[in-house]
C-alpha cells in the first residue's frame, strides 16, 4: 500500500515503508527535539535529589530523573528508524541547531518546583502526548505509550508532593504558590504559538503526526488542572481564569508569546546554562565514549579473523 | 542489640553517602545510558540504606524512623567509610570506587544473609544480586578504561593510585574478608591489563568517626531542605 | 526611610554576595599576588556590605543587625543582582564580572556621596576609592588576557558573551548610568582590543527578585555553620 | 668580614655577602618550606570563609587567609635573594621533592577548627619563628619580623574566637573540646622530630639560622599553652601532662612521632588533597600567567626602542 494509502486508511507507518522526505524530516525534528527535551529536562530537576528534603522523596525524584533518561533513549532510538544517529542530533543540539522545549529554560528555585513540574509540566506533556500515542509513525507512537504511562506516574507524585506540601508549615505553603506563580504561564507556552501564529499544524494533522491543535491542547490542559489547583488550595495567576458555561470550558489570559520567542530563541533565563551543562557532560565525557570504543575495537580484532 | 545498631547504621550510612555521590553524577555522566546505569546503582544503595536505617532505629530502642538517621546527624555522627565520601572525581575515579566498594560489601552482604537478626538477613539477601550488578558494571568499565586508550588506562592509574589505600580501611573493618576481596580485585585488574598499585594503606577510618573534610559539605547539601524546613511533612 | 532601608539592602546583598564569590577563588587564583589582590577585593565589599546592612536595620526600624541580613534571610529576599551571582567560571569571568559590576557600583557611589541620608554618604564615600582600585585591577586584566595570547583572547571573548548580557540588568536598575559606565567599559574593551559584544540584555532582575538556580546554594553554604548553631555567639 | 667572623660576631649575612654553599642550600630549603607551609596552609581555614558564621569572623578569616599568601610572597622573595626563583620552588613543591608543614595534612571538620588552629598552629609557628627574628639572614630574619608580627594577631583571634565560643552553646562547647583533642598532638609535631633524631639542628645552630632545639621550642609552646587551656576551660588531650616543681616546666606524653614520619612522607589524611588543590591551581592559572607574559612582551616590544 502506499503512503497516503496508508495514512487515509489510519493505518501506520513502519520504517521499510515508503515515505514522503517532508513527513521523514518533520518526524526526525519533531522526535529529536522531543529526545532533547528529555534530556535537559533532567536538569531543572536534577539539581534537587541530592536535596530532596526525606529519603522517600530522594528516591523517588533520583527514579524520576532515570526515567527522563530513559525517554531520551527511547526517543532517540526512534529517531534512528529514520537514518539519523543519536551522535548526529547531539551534535545539533549543542549547535543550537535543534531545539528542546523551553520550559526547561526557567530556573527550579525551592523544593516546591519539583512538585509544581511533576503536576504542570509533566501535565502539559501528557496532554501534548497521549494523543501521540495514535501518531502514524509507528516506532514514535510505541514509544510515547510507554512514556506516557511513566509520566502520568510522575505527574501524580508531583501532585501527591505539593497535597503533602500544602497541609505543611506555612513557609511550606508559601513555597508552593510560589512555584505556581512562577510556573504556571510558561507551562502553558509548552503548547507552543497560538493556531493563528503556528503554520506548520495544518501539514502535521494531515500527516498524521500531530493530532490536535496547539491552542485546543492549552484548553485541554488548563480544563484538567483547575479543578486540581482548587482541591490543592493555589491560586492560578491569572485574573482573566474562569469557568464559561456557554462554552463548557475555562476563559483564561493570553500567554505572553513574546516572551515564547525570546526564550525558544535563546534569551530565556536558563538556556545558557542548561546548554552549558549539557557540552560540559558531552566533553566531559569524550575521553570515556573513546575508550569504550577502543576497547571494543581490540576485543573484536581479538575474537574475530 | 547496640552491637546489631551499629552495624545497620555503618552500612545503611555507606550506602547513603554513596548514593549521595552517584546523585551528583545525574546529568554528567558520559552517555545516556550510563545515566541510567548509575541512576539504577545509587537508587538500589538508597533503598539499602533506608531499609538498614529502618531497622538500627528499631533494635536501638529510640523508634527513629530513616530520615532521622539521614537528616538529624552531624557528621562526626555519621560512620561510612572514607572511601565513599570522597569527592566525585571523573568517571575513572567514580568506577573505580564503585569497583572497590561493591566488592566489598558484595562479600560482607553474602556473609550476612545468615545473620541471627532476620530483617538484617533479609536485607542483604535483596542486597547480593543488586550488589552484583554493581560490581560486575564497574568491572566491565575498568576493562574499558584500562585496555582502551591511552588517556583513559593513564585515568584509570590515577584512580587507582588514589583510591586503593583506602582498603586499609575496608580491611579494618572486616579483615575476614580480605583475601576474597583482593583476589576478586585482581582478577578485575589482571583483566584489565592493570598493576596492582603500591600504595600505603591508610589508617584512619570513617568507621571511628575519623573523616575527612568532604562528608561535612556533603551533608550540609544532603540535609539543607530538611533543616530550613523544620516541623515540615514532605 | 523605607526606600533607604531597600537601597541599602539591594547594594548590599550585592556586596555579599560578589564578595562570596571571590572568596571562593582562595587558593585558586592564578598567581599569589592575585590571591591577595582578590581576597583585598573580597574584604572592601565585604566591610561595605556591613556598614550597608547596618544602616538598613536602623532606618527600616526593625534593628536588625548585620547578621540578621546575612544569614536570616531566604534567596527569596536578597535583592542582589544577578550579574553578582553567576558561578565563579575562570578567571577571565572573574575579571569580566569584576570590571562590569565594579565600574557600574563606582558610578553609583561617586552619585551617592551627596545623598541626603549623611550615613550612606560616607559609604559612599569611603567605597570610592575602593571601588576605584577593583576597577582599574579589573581594566588591567582585560587588557592583558584580551591582548595576551590566543587562548586568553578566546576566554575574555567567551566571558564578555556570557556576562555582557547582565548589563541590562544594571541599567534598568539605574538609567542614569547608563552613558558613563557604556564609556567606561568601551575604552577598556578598545583598549583590550577586544569588540563590543553583540547580546540580547537579560529581562529578568534580581532586584526584583527574579534570581537563579545558583544563589541558594550559595547562601546554603554561606549560612550553613550559623543555621546549625542556632542561639551561638561567635 | 668573612662569614665566619660575621656569623662569630653575630652580625648579618646579607645576600651580596660570601657564603659557604651548605649554608646557602640549607637556607633555601628551610625558607622554600617555610614559603610552601604559608601558601598550602591557606586551605584548611580558606574552605572555611565561605561559611563563617558572621560576617566579622567572616571578614577577619578572609583577611587572615590573604596574610598567609602575603607571608608566602615575602618568603619566595627572601629565597629568591639566594639565586632561586619562586617558579622553580614552586615546581620543586608540586614534584614532591620540598616538603611544607605537617600540621597542614590535617582536615578541618567544623568552624572551631579555625579558632584552634589561630590558637596551636600560629601559636607554635611563633614559638618557631619569633627567635629566626634573629637569624643570621638578614632577608629571612626581616622578613620574620612583619611575618611575627602577623601571627600574633591571628593567634589572638583564634583565642578570641575559641572563648566566644566556650561562652556560646553546648554544641558550641563540644565543637571547640573536639578540635582541641584533634589538634594537639599535630600541633606538637609541628616542632618536628626529638633532639636525639634531629641530626641538623647542630649545624644549623652553629650558623645562625636555628636559635634553640625542637625540644626546647616544644616545651616553651606547651609552658605557654596550659594556663591558655585552663582560662578557656577546655582539656588537653594528654593524661601525662602536668606541672614539675623541679623543672619549673610541664612534663607531657610523647608525641607519636612514628605518626608525622607518615605524614611527612605523604601519607597524612590530606596530603594527596592538599597536594591536587595546590596543582590544579597552579594547571589553571597557567594560560593566566602565559598571557600576562605575553602581553608584558607585546608592550614592552611597542615601547622600547
Amino acid at each position: 500500500m502506499t503512503f497516503d494509502a496508508l495514512i487515509a486508511r489510519g493505518q501506520r507507518i513502519e520504517p521499510r515503508d515508503d515515505m514522503p522526505e517532508g513527513y521523514r524530516k518533520t518526524l526526525v525534528r519533531q522526535i529529536a527535539q522531543h529526545a532533547h527535551s528529555e534530556i535537559i529536562g533532567m536538569q531543572p530537576e536534577g539539581e534537587w535529589i541530592t536535596r530532596a528534603p526525606s529519603l522517600r522523596r530522594k528516591a523517588i525524584l533520583f527514579a524520576k530523573v532515570q526515567d527522563e533518561a530513559g525517554h531520551g533513549l527511547y526517543l532517540y532510538s526512534a529517531a534512528e528508524t529514520l537514518g539519523v544517529d543519536r551522535a548526529e542530533l547531539t551534535e545539533l543540539l549543542l549547535q543550537g541547531r535543534q531545539k528542546y522545549s523551553s520550559i526547561f529554560n526557567y530556573p527550579t528555585l525551592s523544593f516546591a518546583d519539583v512538585g509544581v513540574i511533576g503536576w504542570f509540566v509533566d501535565g502539559a506533556a501528557i496532554c501534548n502526548q497521549v494523543p501521540l500515542c495514535r501518531s502514524s509513525y509507528g516506532p514514535y507512537a510505541r514509544a510515547m505509550v510507554r512514556i506516557c504511562k511513566e509520566e502520568s506516574f510522575h505527574q501524580r507524585q508531583g501532585y501527591e508532593l505539593l497535597l503533602r506540601m500544602m497541609s505543611g508549615t506555612e513557609a511550606q505553603r508559601a513555597d508552593v504558590q510560589d512555584a505556581v506563580d512562577r510556573w504556571w504561564w510558561p507551562s502553558l507556552m509548552m503548547f507552543g504559538p497560538p493556531d493563528d501564529d503556528s503554520p506548520n499544524t495544518a501539514q502535521s494533522m494531515a500527516w498524521g503526526i500531530k493530532r490536535h491543535s496547539n491552542d485546543e491542547l492549552r484548553q485541554r490542559f488548563v480544563d484538567m488542572t483547575v479543578p486540581q489547583a482548587e482541591k490543592l488550595g493555589v491560586t492560578l495567576p491569572d485574573p482573566e481564569l474562569r469557568w464559561n458555561e456557554e462554552r463548557g470550558h475555562h476563559d483564561f489570559g493570553r500567554p505572553d508569546f513574546d516572551e515564547l520567542k525570546r526564550v525558544i530563541s535563546g534569551d530565556g533565563p536558563c538556556n545558557e546554562q542548561r546548554m552549558a551543562r549539557r557540552r560540559q557532560a558531552h566533553e566531559d565525557g569524550a575521553w570515556v565514549r573513546a575508550a569504550a570504543a577502543a576497547h571494543a575495537a581490540k576485543h573484536r580484532a581479538q575474537q574475530g579473523r | 542489640t547496640s552491637e546489631l545498631a551499629a552495624l545497620c547504621v555503618e552500612l545503611g550510612d555507606d550506602a547513603l553517602v554513596a548514593a549521595q555521590r552517584l546523585a551528583e553524577w545525574t546529568t554528567r555522566a558520559p552517555e545516556l545510558e550510563e545515566e541510567v546505569a548509575l541512576a539504577n546503582i545509587g537508587l538500589d544503595l538508597l533503598g539499602q540504606a533506608r531499609l538498614l536505617y529502618s531497622r538500627a532505629g528499631q533494635v536501638d530502642g529510640t523508634g527513629r524512623d530513616e530520615d532521622a538517621f539521614a537528616y538529624a546527624r552531624g557528621p562526626e555522627e555519621f560512620r561510612n567509610l572514607l572511601l565513599v565520601e570522597q569527592p566525585r572525581g571523573d568517571f575513572a575515579h567514580c568506577v573505580t570506587g564503585l569497583l572497590l566498594h561493591s566488592t566489598w560489601r558484595l562479600a560482607l552482604m553474602q556473609r550476612l544473609r545468615t545473620h541471627p537478626d532476620p530483617v538484617l538477613a533479609a536485607v542483604a539477601a535483596k542486597a547480593v544480586p543488586e550488589l552484583s550488578y554493581h560490581r560486575d558494571h564497574a568491572a566491565q568499565w575498568v576493562l574499558r578504561l584500562g585496555d582502551g586508550t591511552e588517556e583513559s588506562r593513564r585515568r584509570m592509574l590515577a584512580a587507582l593510585g588514589k583510591l586503593w589505600p583506602y582498603l586499609g580501611e575496608l580491611h579494618a573493618a572486616a579483615p575476614e574478608l580480605r583475601e576474597e576481596v583482593e583476589d576478586v580485585l585482581r582478577q578485575v585488574l589482571r583483566a584489565a591489563t592493570l598493576p596492582e598499585p603500591q600504595a600505603t594503606p591508610v589508617t584512619t577510618s570513617g568507621r571511628r568517626g575519623e573523616h575527612g573534610e568532604h562528608l561535612a559539605p556533603l551533608l550540609e547539601e544532603l540535609q539543607s531542605v530538611a533543616r530550613t524546613h523544620p516541623g515540615a511533612t514532605w
